[in-house]
């Protein structure tokens, strides 16, 4: 299952290559092929229905790929189901965020420890010393976790009870209590206001840096995209469009043409 | 091989049977997108008017009609009196609240008409034909011939009226049908209505051969849940299809297969439903789900 | 430990739990709601017309002299031998007397340890089944009141061994006990015969159909058949399909499902060269027995009494009213006020006609290996709404 | 919540709760002493209804554990109830040793479980509820099949469990004790499992599939283990029946045995373990009651009680508490809030908590 | 004469109260828009007028008090809801999704014409349009449910960040028809919208929401030309 493949790109945490996928008669991606450079932030852009979205849940095995390899720092992952895709390092956020809405935020971001947590059921159900101890350190970094991304006030509140907006925050932290080396972000901005995003640029700079991650960010917010990507990957029916900075991306036409629209792009300039 | 033919008959007409509640599974289903364990007490309610009219000398046909509109009521006015309270809510609850019906429509039933199975007139002629020494009741020819009409209204209705979509809409997504200005109450108040006033239809048609009294359905709606959900549950034809399915291979299995018998003849439809199941968990006729990250 | 019998309020250090000077109480649990509560609710009905009627009339006259009414307490157990445990806990707990009379196979196996262990009188069940009644040694304070299926079975074994013909039979029979001891009880009988059974099938009470049971008999072209059906709907099934099938055997049905009114009739059955059952008690509907005493009493007992319970009869409600009748026979000759003393008298019935009975069936509990009605008389129906007596096949 | 702003979150939010954990835990003394007490004190008959209440809270356990915690219908409890009692019929009528027979009551339900749901955890909702259907009525006629190991449809009387001379108990007593001793460690054991790990991939499974792909749980396996425990919680519940009631037949195992687990299981509380034994306690003690009102009509009213139940609250008995205070805070409360400038100011603190945490954080 | 006008609304879930006394007003073909951080009531703003949660005050629509009338009632009366997240029909197809918007409707010929129009506006639609809604991308999700609203006719359109997950292109397709449907149906409308940028260039006026509470109100220029606004919503 374990192919490392030395020749090309040593230093991707994650490598797609000629990635297809087909619903039926649909063709979504089309051979889509990139890299995305370790310790880097890499944006994912381009029209809606262009796959972004779909391409995410390929590289985190909820898509099964028509064709084409995945690997993730090095491994192949295709095959690799998607419950394991945690282990190897990989954790997500959703374009709709998926909470548990009758839960506390804490017990929301504390799913995102399972995949390290020690012990299985009868460990669990005997609530053995070691499976105590592991559980109060999670719980530690899980508030650790809210209170950088400002949501420590809501640990004990129903998720149900915060605004949308807030819902994405209280993902991002259950991914990054997940340990991941490889962090996947679905729109992280959409239904933030500007300061909020700022904010948010901020924290996933910060976050980066101090858990050595790697970041593909789907995003409409140019704004957010420039700010933080080094390079970005321009997706259009499926297809890569184009790849480069977001400087260069948004001056290029076919971009500007397929997915900013003429007075958009002036208007992100100005 | 007439001994063959025979026992294919004999599974149809249980297979009627079955299809009859089934079709009545699916329009709840479809209209509210609840598994409704009270389908057969209502159905049971309505056909007890039909009997108590049928008693009182009015003919079989006129107390149907009856019970379609005492069922189509009675449904209506059960949503919007109790199932109304438990819309928007964990559905399981619903689902225990329909428990809940069951089990007082049919002590209602016993307090009116006691427990014991009282014979029920036929709608059609009570007389078998032969046919090279296959023989078959005008009873389950003529239950048949109904549920295929059912069959075909139902089907017409779920995709070819507006009335149709907006049920389908309402057991989609309630709240957000209501934006759209569909008068969810009303409409999950006529799911219910009809699918009381098809219960009515599928009691009146079983009665004659299953007798009718409180528990009438019990087991039925076990095999009809079966039909309706190896059918693909929002397909009235998979329904049909699945319960005539059931009722042949079920006879099959007790006439041919002598380590099954006749005591568990019954496991081959269940095992048979499970096995397709698990490779189309969709049913035979249902649409896939569609479910996205 | 603590103690085991508490005295009810009001008896002397010698009387058992459940019986004062002026009042003795019994009870019973059976199905009252559920699939079973129609034949549940008149094993009820009927032993309440009984003692209410005679309640209001003065009370039960006892062998010790003094006259006592009965108290008595009905609970439903939906069939449910769990259920049946803890009514009869509860009825124990109540201080009831006896336990008498109750409907259902598992239920009444479920209490039966507990009678046994306890002392407790749970006596003229309505059950058919043989554990109750087979081997009363092992349990003494057990006994059934109607004939065993095998009782019934048997007598069907024995017309057809008795016609000395070379007779061919289909059974069909119910997948549990009942079934079984109808089958045992023929099977005893036609042994050494000439008489063959050739085909045989058994369902669930839980079918919808039997007609492929029905179907598959049929190819037998069998001269008589057996249909050991305890279900209403499915009885009526098995007629109408027998005969759509060109198949006209002679049928042998058990008696809890050969009403006339019921069965006979909407099944068709006139159209069977003959069709026999097995009885012992009168069918209070059937115009047969319109101007009998016992019928006449029966009939204003349960309108006054039992009619709140059961609302439609099976032949268990003339049973239970039956049952009745023996209770107070028993009483008559119990000298003290002990559950012993009961089970004493209870066991040295015989000869006892007790109403609704036919002619010539008699209750006799004197012997450990059998029901307290050990025969039945073979009738056969009418073609109308009533059955004649049969002699020979 | 914190009303002023000035006091740090943590005080105000851990005082109340220091305060409610002592309260819980002379809660529980108080009800550990009276179940210790109770059988001493009571009939025969009342500690045959506890002890019940014990056998079903058990079942409705496991029923909850993969119906309320992980979301995935079963209509097939009493299937497992019914194999647990006729082994442990079987066990004993063949001298096994108490504890082995109890271990196999566990083990094979749960391994029968375990295979039933590989199978069937691959589906969800209707069609998963169609496959647990299937258990208890296919399960009904294979006991009669099999009367060699199941006494058929006679079913078969075990009397066992006798009061040890030396313990000075009545057998009900003695029983009552075994049984409620295995209820207790079970629901322990289940309580610590629902909480941590394994709980929490239970209620995403439940919510949803996708995501608990992403946190690295298999919905798969977590579906295959929740069917297991609560098979093999069935069958320990079959080991407790045959204690309580001393006799088994095919009637532990029908349809309709499942059916009323899973309305208890409504009504006591969905996902929740106090639920659980108040759902037991409903099941054992309604029928009791209707037939004290009539035992005639006991369908009728049975239902009526239900119904009646999940109107006035749907989220289970369990609920009742925290409906009361709501009931005693709003009626303390003025509808309209906007008559008392305070409250509505309070309210507003809560309600705009962002805010307030960035208080709370410079100051 | 103002067609929809809130006077001091307040609006709570179970027993949290989230909206302490809202008040404006929207003239007959006019656009307002509400600003203000997460969590500051705006969505729960347009809940309350389209009835989808519990409120005391009064909320006018062309005189009448409509507060207490169901979502349905209200959508009766013209108010078209465009729901914050997710505000698709799933299992049902993107046409059926469209009809169902066109439930109120009678004019059975111009709604097969309407259908055509949305399809055009949103080509990814066209493409998809016997798809369940529930395969559909985020964006495209988004658009049905802005076309569903379209398709209501409506006399006001509530959008709750319409924008969200549209690529910008689309995004100002949207906001460009909207305005089409304001000028060409007068159609009137509130905005709540994230992407300030955008919301200006279709509102006259806004109102800024802070906790559940008015705390600014003013005309688009007004509102623009101050720092504080500018700061926290427009950058820069
Ligand atoms: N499970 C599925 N079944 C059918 N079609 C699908 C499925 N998943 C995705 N698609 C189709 O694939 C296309 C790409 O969808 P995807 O969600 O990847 O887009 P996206 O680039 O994320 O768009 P957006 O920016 O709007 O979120 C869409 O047209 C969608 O309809
Ligand atoms: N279902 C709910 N139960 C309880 N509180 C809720 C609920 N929905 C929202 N709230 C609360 O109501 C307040 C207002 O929420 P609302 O959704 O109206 O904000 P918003 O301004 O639309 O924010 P966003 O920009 O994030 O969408 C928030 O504090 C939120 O926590
Ligand atoms: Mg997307
Ligand atoms: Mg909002």
């Amino acid at each position: 299952m374990t192919t490392t493949t030395g020749t090309e790109a040593p230093d991707a945490a994650l490598s797609v290559r000629d990635v297809s996928l087909r619903f039926g008669g649909i063709t979504v991606l089309d051979g889509v092929s990139f890299d995305a450079p370790r310790g880097g932030i890499l944006g994912l852009v381009g029209p809606n229905g262009a796959g972004k979205t779909s391409l995410f849940n390929c590289i985190s095995g909820h898509y099964q790929p028509t064709a084409g390899s995945i690997l993730v720092n090095g491994t192949e992952t295709v095959r690799t189901r998607a419950w394991r895709m945690a282990q190897l390092g990989l954790a997500r956020t959703f374009q709709h965020p998926a909470l548990r809405l009758d839960a506390t935020v804490l017990e929301n971001v504390m799913l995102g420890a399972h995949s390290w947590l020690p012990g299985g059921p009868v460990s669990w159900s005997l609530r053995l010393p070691a499976t105590r101890r592991q559980e109060r350190e999670a719980r530690a970094t899980a508030l650790e976790l809210l209170d950088r991304t400002g949501l420590a006030w809501a640990a004990s509140m129903p998720a149900d009870e915060l605004s949308h907006g807030l819902h994405k925050g209280v993902e991002l932290c259950r991914a990054l209590l997940s340990r991941p080396r490889l962090l996947l972000l679905d729109e992280p901005a959409a239904g933030l206001s500007h300061g909020e995003v700022e904010a948010l640029i901020g924290t996933v700079r910060e976050v980066r840096r101090e858990f050595e991650l790697t970041v593909v960010v789907v995003e409409h917010h140019m704004g957010l995209i420039s700010a933080l990507t080094d390079r970005v990957v321009v997706l259009d029916h499926g297809a890569k469009l184009m790849e480069g900075t977001a400087a260069e991306a948004q001056s290029d036409s076919r971009v500007v043409e397929a997915y900013l629209g003429k007075e958009a792009a002036a208007d992100e300039s100005a | 091989m007439s001994y063959f033919i025979q026992v294919v008959v004999d599974g149809l007409s249980n297979g009627a049977i079955y299809a009859a509640i089934a079709l009545a599974i699916v329009l709840v289903y479809r209209a509210t997108a609840l598994i409704n364990f009270a389908q057969g007490g209502m159905a049971v309610a309505a056909t007890f008017v039909a009997y108590a009219l049928t008693q009182a000398g009015v003919p079989v046909l006129l107390a149907l009609i009856a019970a379609v509109v005492f069922g189509f009521v009675l449904g209506a006015l059960l949503e919007r009196g109790v199932m109304r309270h438990f819309e928007g809510g964990d559905p399981d609850t619903a689902v225990v609240a329909t428990i809940a019906l069951l089990v007082i429509l049919s002590g209602a039933s016993a307090f009116f008409f006691g427990y014991e199975p009282h014979p029920f007139p036929s709608l059609f002629p009570n007389k078998t034909i032969g046919v090279l020494g296959v023989f078959v009741s005008l009873r389950s020819i003529g239950t048949i011939a109904v549920l295929l009409v059912v069959m075909v209204g139902l089907q017409l209705l779920f995709q070819g009226t507006k009335l149709g979509l907006a049920m389908r809409a309402v057991a989609d997504n309630p709240r957000s049908s209501a934006l759209s200005g569909l008068p969810v109450s009303r409409l999950l108040m006529i799911g219910w209505g009809l699918a009381a006033a098809l219960g009515a239809i599928a009691g009146v048609l079983v009665a004659p051969q299953l007798f009718i009294s409180p528990g009438m359905l019990d087991f039925v709606l076990v095999y009809a849940l079966a039909s309706a959900i190896l059918g693909g549950l929002d397909s009235p034809i998979g329904a049909v299809v699945a319960a005539a399915f059931i009722g042949v291979i079920e006879n099959l299995a007790g006439a041919y297969l002598d380590f099954i018998g006749d005591d568990l003849k019954i496991a081959v439809p269940f095992i048979a439903v499970i096995v397709i199941l698990v490779v189309r968990p969709q049913g035979l006729f249902g649409r896939k789900v569609t479910v996205r990250v | 430990t603590r103690d085991s019998t508490a005295g009810g309020p009001g008896a002397d250090d010698s009387a058992s739990p459940g019986i004062t000077d002026d009042s003795i109480s019994i009870g019973i649990s059976s199905p009252l709601s559920g699939a079973t509560a129609g034949p549940g609710s008149c094993t009820i009905a009927g032993l309440d017309a009984y003692i209410e009627a005679k309640n209001a009339a003065g009370g039960f006259e006892f062998g010790d002299g003094k006259t006592r009414t009965v108290d008595f307490t009905y609970l439903d157990d939906v069939y449910d031998p769990a259920k049946a445990v803890s009514n009869f806990r509860q009825l124990l707990n109540d201080n009831i007397f006896a336990y008498v009379g109750a409907l259902g196979t598992p239920t009444n196996a479920a209490v039966m340890p507990i009678a046994e262990e306890e002392e407790v009188p749970q006596v003229l069940l309505t059950t058919g089944a043989r554990t109750f009644s087979n081997d009363q040694e092992a349990h003494p304070w057990t006994t059934g009141f109607v004939p065993t299926y095998a009782t019934e079975g048997r007598a069907f074994g024995e017309l057809l061994a008795n016609a000395n013909q070379p007779l061919t039979v289909a059974t069909l029979a119910q997948n549990d006990d009942f079934g079984e001891s109808y089958l045992d009880g023929l099977n005893e009988a036609i042994e050494g015969s000439q008489v063959q059974i050739v085909a045989s099938a058994t369902y669930e009470p839980t079918d919808t159909t039997l007609d492929a049971q029905v179907t598959e008999l049929a190819a037998s072209k069998a001269d008589v058949l057996l249909s050991a059906v305890s279900v209403t709907p499915l009885q009526v099934g098995v007629l109408t399909k027998a005969q759509s099938l060109g198949w006209l055997p002679r049928i042998f049905l058990p008696s809890n499902t050969s009403t006339p009114g019921t069965i006979l009739q909407p099944g068709g059955a006139a159209a069977y060269p003959a069709v026999y059952t097995p009885s012992f008690s009168k069918n209070p509907n059937s115009p047969a027995f319109a101007n009998d005493e016992d019928v006449k009493a029966y009939l204003d007992a349960f309108e006054k009494y039992g009619s709140k319970i059961a609302t439609t009869y099976t032949p268990h409600c003339a049973w239970s009213y039956a049952e009745g009748a023996v209770l107070d026979e028993a009483f008559q000759g119990m000298e003290e006020p002990t559950r012993e003393a009961f089970m004493t008298s209870l066991k040295s019935i015989s000869g006892f006609q007790a109403p609704l009975l036919l002619d010539g069936i008699t209750v006799d509990t004197t012997t450990d290996d059998d029901a307290a009605i050990a025969d039945v008389q073979l009738v056969q129906y009418d073609g109308q709404a009533a059955f004649k007596p049969v002699t020979a096949y | 919540m914190a009303t002023s702003t000035a006091s740090p979150a943590t005080t105000s939010t851990t005082a109340p709760r220091a305060t409610s954990r002592w309260k819980g835990v002379a809660l529980v003394g108080v009800l550990a002493i009276a179940l210790v007490v109770a059988p001493l004190v009571s009939s025969p008959y009342v500690n045959y209804q506890l002890s019940s209440i014990a056998v079903f809270a058990v079942a409705i356990l496991g029923l909850n554990i993969v119906m309320g915690y992980t979301g995935q219908v079963s209509l097939g409890q009493s299937a497992f109830l019914g194999l647990g009692a006729y082994i442990a019929a079987y066990g004993i009528l063949h001298d096994w040793p108490g504890p082995l027979t109890l271990l196999l009551c566990a083990v094979v339900p749960a391994v029968v479980g375990m295979l039933v749901a590989l199978a069937a955890a691959r589906l969800r909702g209707l069609a998963l509820a169609m496959i647990t259907l299937a258990l208890p009525i296919v399960g009904v006629p294979l006991a009669r099949r099999f009367d060699e190991f199941t006494g058929g449809s006679q079913g078969q009387v075990v009397s066992w469990l006798r009061a040890p001379e030396s313990s000075g108990l009545a057998n009900d007593q003695w029983r009552y004790y075994v049984v409620v001793l295995i209820a207790v460690v079970a629901f322990a054991l289940a309580r610590n499992l629902v909480r941590g790990r394994i709980g929490r991939s239970f209620a995403i499974v439940k919510e949803n599939e996708a995501v608990a792909l992403s946190m690295g749980v298999s919905p798969y396996r977590t579906k295959v283990l929740a069917f297991t425990i609560a098979s093999l919680l069935g069958g320990v519940s079959g080991f407790m029946y045959l204690a309580v009631v001393q006799y088994t037949s095919p009637e532990t195992l029908v349809f309709a045995t499942s059916i009323n687990l899973v309305a208890a299981m409504v009504i006591g509380g969905s996902a929740s373990i106090v639920g659980t034994a108040l759902g037991a306690v409903y099941y054992v003690l309604v029928p009791v009651l209707a037939g004290q009102v009539n035992s005639s009509r006991t369908a009728l009213i049975s239902g009526v009680v239900l119904l009646a139940v999940l109107f006035l609250l749907p989220a289970g008995l369990v609920s009742l508490p925290r409906r009361l205070a709501r009931l005693r805070s709003s009626r303390r409360r003025p509808a309209h809030p906007p008559a008392h400038p305070t409250t509505s100011d309070e309210a507003a603190q809560t309600a705009s908590a962002p805010t307030a945490a960035t208080t709370d954080q410079h100051s | 004469m103002s067609l929809l006008e809130l006077e001091d609304v307040t609006a709570s879930y179970g027993h949290a109260q989230v909206l302490h006394g809202i008040s404006f007003s929207l003239p007959e073909n006019g656009a307002t828009g509400l600003l203000g951080a997460n969590g500051a009531g705006k969505t729960t703003t347009l809940r309350a007028i389209s009835g989808t949660v519990r409120t005391t005050g009064r909320i006018l629509f062309e005189g009448r008090d409509i507060s207490g009338l169901g979502p349905d009632r209200t959508a009766h009366l013209g108010i078209a809801h465009v729901p914050e997240g997710r505000g698709t029909l799933g299992q049902l197809s993107v046409r059926e999704n469209l009809l169902v918007g066109a439930y109120q409707r009678k004019d059975r010929k111009q709604i097969a014409t309407d259908v055509d129009y949305v399809l055009d506006l949103f080509p990814n639609l066209q493409e998809r349009v016997r798809s369940n809604a529930a395969a559909l991308s985020g964006g495209e999700q988004q658009m049905l449910a802005v076309g569903r609203a379209f398709m209501a006719k409506p006399r006001v359109i509530l959008l709750d960040e319409a924008s969200l997950g549209l690529a910008p292109s689309t995004a100002r397709r949207v906001y460009d028809a909207v305005v089409r449907l304001r000028r060409e149906a007068q159609v009137s409308m509130v905005v709540v919208e994230q992407n300030a940028n955008l919301a200006f260039s279709v509102v006259d006026d806004a109102t800024v929401l802070e906790t559940g509470r008015v705390a600014l109100h003013g005309s688009r220029d007004e509102l623009m030309g101050m720092d504080a606004v500018r700061r926290a919503y427009l950058g820069g």
